[in-house]
């Protein structure tokens, strides 16, 4: 079926999950020994889902990420050595300094950026989908955002928009349970969030987020209906969110014993047995590409060690185009 | 060279867009009963007729209504969305303040974010949250412009400038202007952001005004002319950005100042002005400031109520009276 | 069944809809004739609906009503004179000219008010709800809107939050097609209002807002769920806005003729009618109550007539209450 | 007579809302990661194991937040709600302006708001929408309290007030502050709003600052008097109500006033305080205001960018330098 992931695909997934895992705790070492700034909220365990996604779609849909980690912008091609001197604010990032590790962008990659307030991309990304179909492009728009951050005003306004509009936006949901301490059954009166579609007229599917076969076929198929012009669709995926909320939150919330007995939930180990059961990984390939990764992020901490701070007068500037 | 005619305010603005969307095809127009209503205040009539889907009704989503203008602005079109009463700024807060105001800051101008936000201010009868001048709060956010057209020239010569805007503007329309009648010069008419008018000279005092308080600070300036006092007035036509060179280069000449103006009084724009003598006029004032606004008090429904907070033409000129005494 | 209208409500159901019906054309008769400000949203056509449902609750429920006329307070047994006032901006009313007919509030009656921008009934409903639920009270919090209200974010972050924390909140939609000029069908994602409840955890009912007996019973099934602890309903009516929006609007958005064909759904005569089936109304009858309820009204515009209009003083006064 | 104890400014918040909570059954706590987690700031440790359902989690829904704590103090309560960063109050301007402020004026006083909303303000390295001091925002609109406590004493003494008050308060707490030691006196102790405290007399100028500034300020001034310059500052303690005579009183004595804040410039509390000085004080002056601010630009993720916007310990200085020169 054309919804199912190639190899080629599979092994880039494969490739960029790793990437992604093996860089952030990289991140994190540097964070945690103060070279650092501390601003990352750890991605480990949902990059699988958020670059399987990412496969699915075009590499020019626009694309307004969530918080989570650096799955996102892998995904899309982006250089390690930019994402670190966003988080370190040196020069060579993507925005100077002003933004950081939170407003990340390139607009060549469709990486349109992020708000800061939570729900923010709902009604910004509504804006640029309804550009879209006034233009009669046919990307698809897609924002990603957390299970806590649903229950903002701003997914309604956005969603019913969307919906009544017959707008080409991906509503993709990272749920993880958890906002921060607050565990979902807490604060949301639903378990799942795609049963929010009905109420906007869109479809709204669950996905096994440590399933990343399901996860691209979920999502190649939500898109194929979006570009067809047959209005947005609410996508939900599982996931386990394996670290605390940022580097060095002490998770009182939670036991670690939670935690792990949920690590069977990995996307990681699981993609890899079955990436060698389809015969496209055995242990030798397996060992190269992570020396290939651990260089290729040396060379990217390399980098950014040498490179300076952005200048002071820089905080003056683009704050208006003319 | 062209003549002027005739146009109300409210004329003024749709020409400003009809012409505008004629010129760009990426200028779209949406809101609440924008469309096939022509919006609440009746001033947008024909243009869903000529401009078909590029102008269209929303739902009752504030935040949406803005936060899709940001987003539409990024991906190239020039958005002018609607909120039908000026107070509803403070239901899309967050749009208006870190969407609109500082996407492109943060991610380093990106983006270049062209759209314009309309929305009917002061006026009354509406009652407390349909009635108010949100002014000084927008006037404090780095990263909005922000226009308060007076006249029917300057409506559409704003709007039209607006439109053209790399940058989001906030637009405020003045309710109980609509009506009201001007010259509008034929032809290509753009106003420029940033350069304040004098609307009337004098050496007395500089009064500051815009909208329907300089409407009434004009008509006390004629009853103070009649006995000899010539004050000049000046029209701000943007709060941000803010002509200072103007207002000090009067307050210069006059000696003191007179803001009259339609929000709350404590940090209204008046403060500003206040503050901004105080560092770069110092030396040639000589009198106090003078701030008649809204004496912090919410605007009440009943007319009466309300022209009890708001200053009146009697109130301008005791204060004229008293300073320049 | 205990759910039904006993014949005393039908009665008294009946008198408050003719009262509604018939204050409301005098209301717009004085503001068309200039003596009245034009600010009353007509609710020619829902008074019906809003009667029967408060009806069906108990008079110390706290209510936030809508902006569509005067059944609220009516059938909480507020004196004309004193909703007269308030549009006028006399003393004698319930706000002193502050909130006119926006903001009319009489706690003794349960009727807390109304928030000028649209939705706020929701969020501030909600906490008087998570009160009376700390409180283990059993009242029940009853918040009117229009289904144009429902696509504000407050809707959402209420709704959400009342479902997860069970409050004792009944949403009760008067979904007339319209949003001033703006058909549901244009900004509205899904027909019926009802169906965004599921995405709340709270069960969603549609009724149709012309049958009386039907609102009483839904709405009495539907406090009583609440009162017994689990959780919040969205009730959704189906009524007609026989008026313009305001008074005076001149509706170039729909014709004359859709609104003369949809008046066949006008619950006042059709209630009559099973008033006179069930014996309980005849031609004498209703004369008799139709010149007593002019009477009352002749009465009520004497009286605001005679009243002056507030102080000046009274502008500056109750911004805080210390 | 008690003495005093050595608190965190954090630690002083915990304990004003412990024995507010203790004292009046009505008093509720509830926001973003309040109950379990005990505040992202971590500062409300144990108020949920002590006070079981009134201290809960919320959805992470601002509008609702802030709104419920208007119905819940409607109905009789006196809910603490936390807005995780002072940001958010864009977030819900909505309800903060419009119901907050206005809800009792628009039902004419029929309903008390004893509600408190609390917010971290300021800071570094969150970036744009993390950052933000909101006071002028909050303090131009009628209807809101506004504390911005600057020690552990005050902070404690400060809620207790805003707690047992009848109107809403927005209560800032600095997130750098929180760590901060202070005496704080034993026993019940209540802040009085509206009371400017004098934290360190002088007369060749007036400073007005608080919170971080504050701190930056009195650093400053240790180094001025080093030098035989002795700056009077000046701690407004809540911005509404506005303590004005004790700031007239001070310039009068001093003839010149600098205000530091870590908010916008333009239309900031300075505004504010310069216009109050040229309307009431201007026969004193003998010297310009100064205002030290952010440059009318959102605040930066970077630390060094941030510093660079932020009036820094030789800022102060060097104003203080050229004012009294
Ligand atoms: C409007 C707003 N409220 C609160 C926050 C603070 N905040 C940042 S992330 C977060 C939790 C988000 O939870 P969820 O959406 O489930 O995403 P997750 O962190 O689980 O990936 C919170 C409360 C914010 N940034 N914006
Ligand atoms: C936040 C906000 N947006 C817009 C308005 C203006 N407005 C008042 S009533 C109304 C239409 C409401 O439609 P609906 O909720 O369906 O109620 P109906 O008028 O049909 O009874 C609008 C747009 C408002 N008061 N508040
Ligand atoms: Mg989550
Ligand atoms: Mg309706």
């Amino acid at each position: 079926m054309s919804d199912a992931m190639d190899d080629a695909t599979r092994l880039e997934v494969h490739r960029k999950m790793l990437l992604a895992r093996r860089f952030e705790e990289r991140v994190r070492r540097l964070a945690m020994a103060g070279e650092l700034p501390a601003t990352l909220h750890p991605g480990e365990g949902q990059e699988g889902c958020q670059i399987a996604a990412l496969a699915a779609l075009r590499p020019d849909d626009p694309m307004l990420y969530g918080h989570r980690g650096v799955g996102y912008w892998i995904a899309r091609g982006l250089p390690l050595e930019r994402i670190l001197c966003d988080i370190a604010g040196k020069e060579g990032g993507t925005n100077r300094g002003k933004g950081g590790v939170m407003h990340v962008v390139d607009p060549g990659r469709a990486i349109l950026g992020e708000s800061g307030t939570l729900g923010g991309n709902f009604v910004v990304g509504a804006g640029v989908a309804l550009a879209e179909r006034l233009r009669r492009g046919d990307r698809v728009v897609v924002m990603f955002f957390g299970d806590g951050t649903s229950n903002r005003g701003q997914f309604h306004e956005a969603a019913n928009f969307a919906g009544a509009r017959k707008l080409p936006c991906l509503f993709f949901c990272e749920n993880n349970g958890w906002a921060v301490s607050v565990p979902a059954s807490e604060s949301t009166a639903v378990r799942d969030i795609a049963s929010r579609a009905a109420g906007y007229g869109m479809p709204g599917v669950v996905v096994d987020g440590s399933d990343l076969e399901a996860v691209y076929r979920a999502t190649a198929r939500a898109a194929d209906r979006i570009r067809r012009g047959e209005g947005p669709v609410l996508l939900e995926a599982k996931v386990v969110r394996f670290l605390g909320h940022f580097v060095g939150d002490p998770e009182p919330y939670r036991t670690r014993e939670s935690v792990e007995a949920e690590r069977a939930r990995d996307p990681l180990p699981r993609f890899q047995r079955e990436l060698r059961a389809r015969g496209l990984l055995d242990d030798a390939r397996l060992a190269g590409l992570e020396s290939e990764i651990t260089t290729e992020i040396d060379r990217a901490v390399e980098h950014v060690r040498r490179q300076p701070l952005v200048a002071a007068a820089t905080a003056f500037e683009s704050v208006y185009a003319s | 060279m062209s003549g002027t005619r005739s146009l109300s305010y409210g004329e003024a603005i749709r020409e400003a867009l009809a012409e505008e969307m004629r010129r760009d095809p990426g200028v779209i127009l949406y809101g609440e009963d924008v469309a096939v209503y022509g919006g609440i205040f009746r001033v947008l009539a024909g243009l869903r007729e000529e401009f078909g889907e590029r102008v269209f009704d929303t739902p009752i989503s504030e935040n949406l209504i803005v936060g899709a203008a940001v987003g539409a602005a990024m991906a190239g079109l020039r958005p002018v969305a609607e909120l039908q009463f000026a107070d509803f700024v403070y239901c899309a807060a967050d749009e208006i303040v870190l969407k609109c105001g500082t996407w492109r800051y943060a991610h380093d101008g990106a983006f270049r974010l062209p759209l314009v936000i309309r929305a009917a201010s002061g006026g009354y009868g509406f009652g407390p949250e349909h009635s108010q001048c949100p002014e000084a709060f927008l006037m404090h956010q780095p990263g909005i412009r922000l226009a308060v057209p007076s006249t029917p020239d300057d409506a559409k010569g704003l709007l039209k400038t607006a439109i053209r805007s790399d940058d989001p503007v906030v637009f405020l329309e003045h309710k109980l202007l609509y009506g009201v009648k001007g010259e509008v010069p034929d032809g290509e008419h753009l106003t420029s952001f940033g350069r304040a008018r004098v609307r009337r000279s004098g050496d007395a005092l500089t009064i500051v005004a815009w909208q329907d308080m300089l409407r009434r600070v004009l008509a006390a300036a004629e009853r103070l002319a009649a006995d000899g006092i010539e004050v000049e007035v000046i029209d701000p036509v943007t709060l941000n950005p803010f002509d200072r060179e103007t207002i000090l280069g009067s307050v210069r000449r006059t000696g003191g100042c007179l803001v009259v103006e339609e929000a709350y009084r404590t940090l209204g724009v008046g403060a500003e002005i206040g503050a901004l003598l105080m560092e770069q006029a110092f030396g040639d004032l000589d009198k106090p400031l003078r701030r008649l606004a809204i004496p912090d008090v919410p605007v009440p429904t009943a007319q009466h109520l309300v022209e009890a907070l708001v200053p009146s033409v009697d109130d301008v000129v005791r204060a004229v009276r008293e300073l320049v005494g």
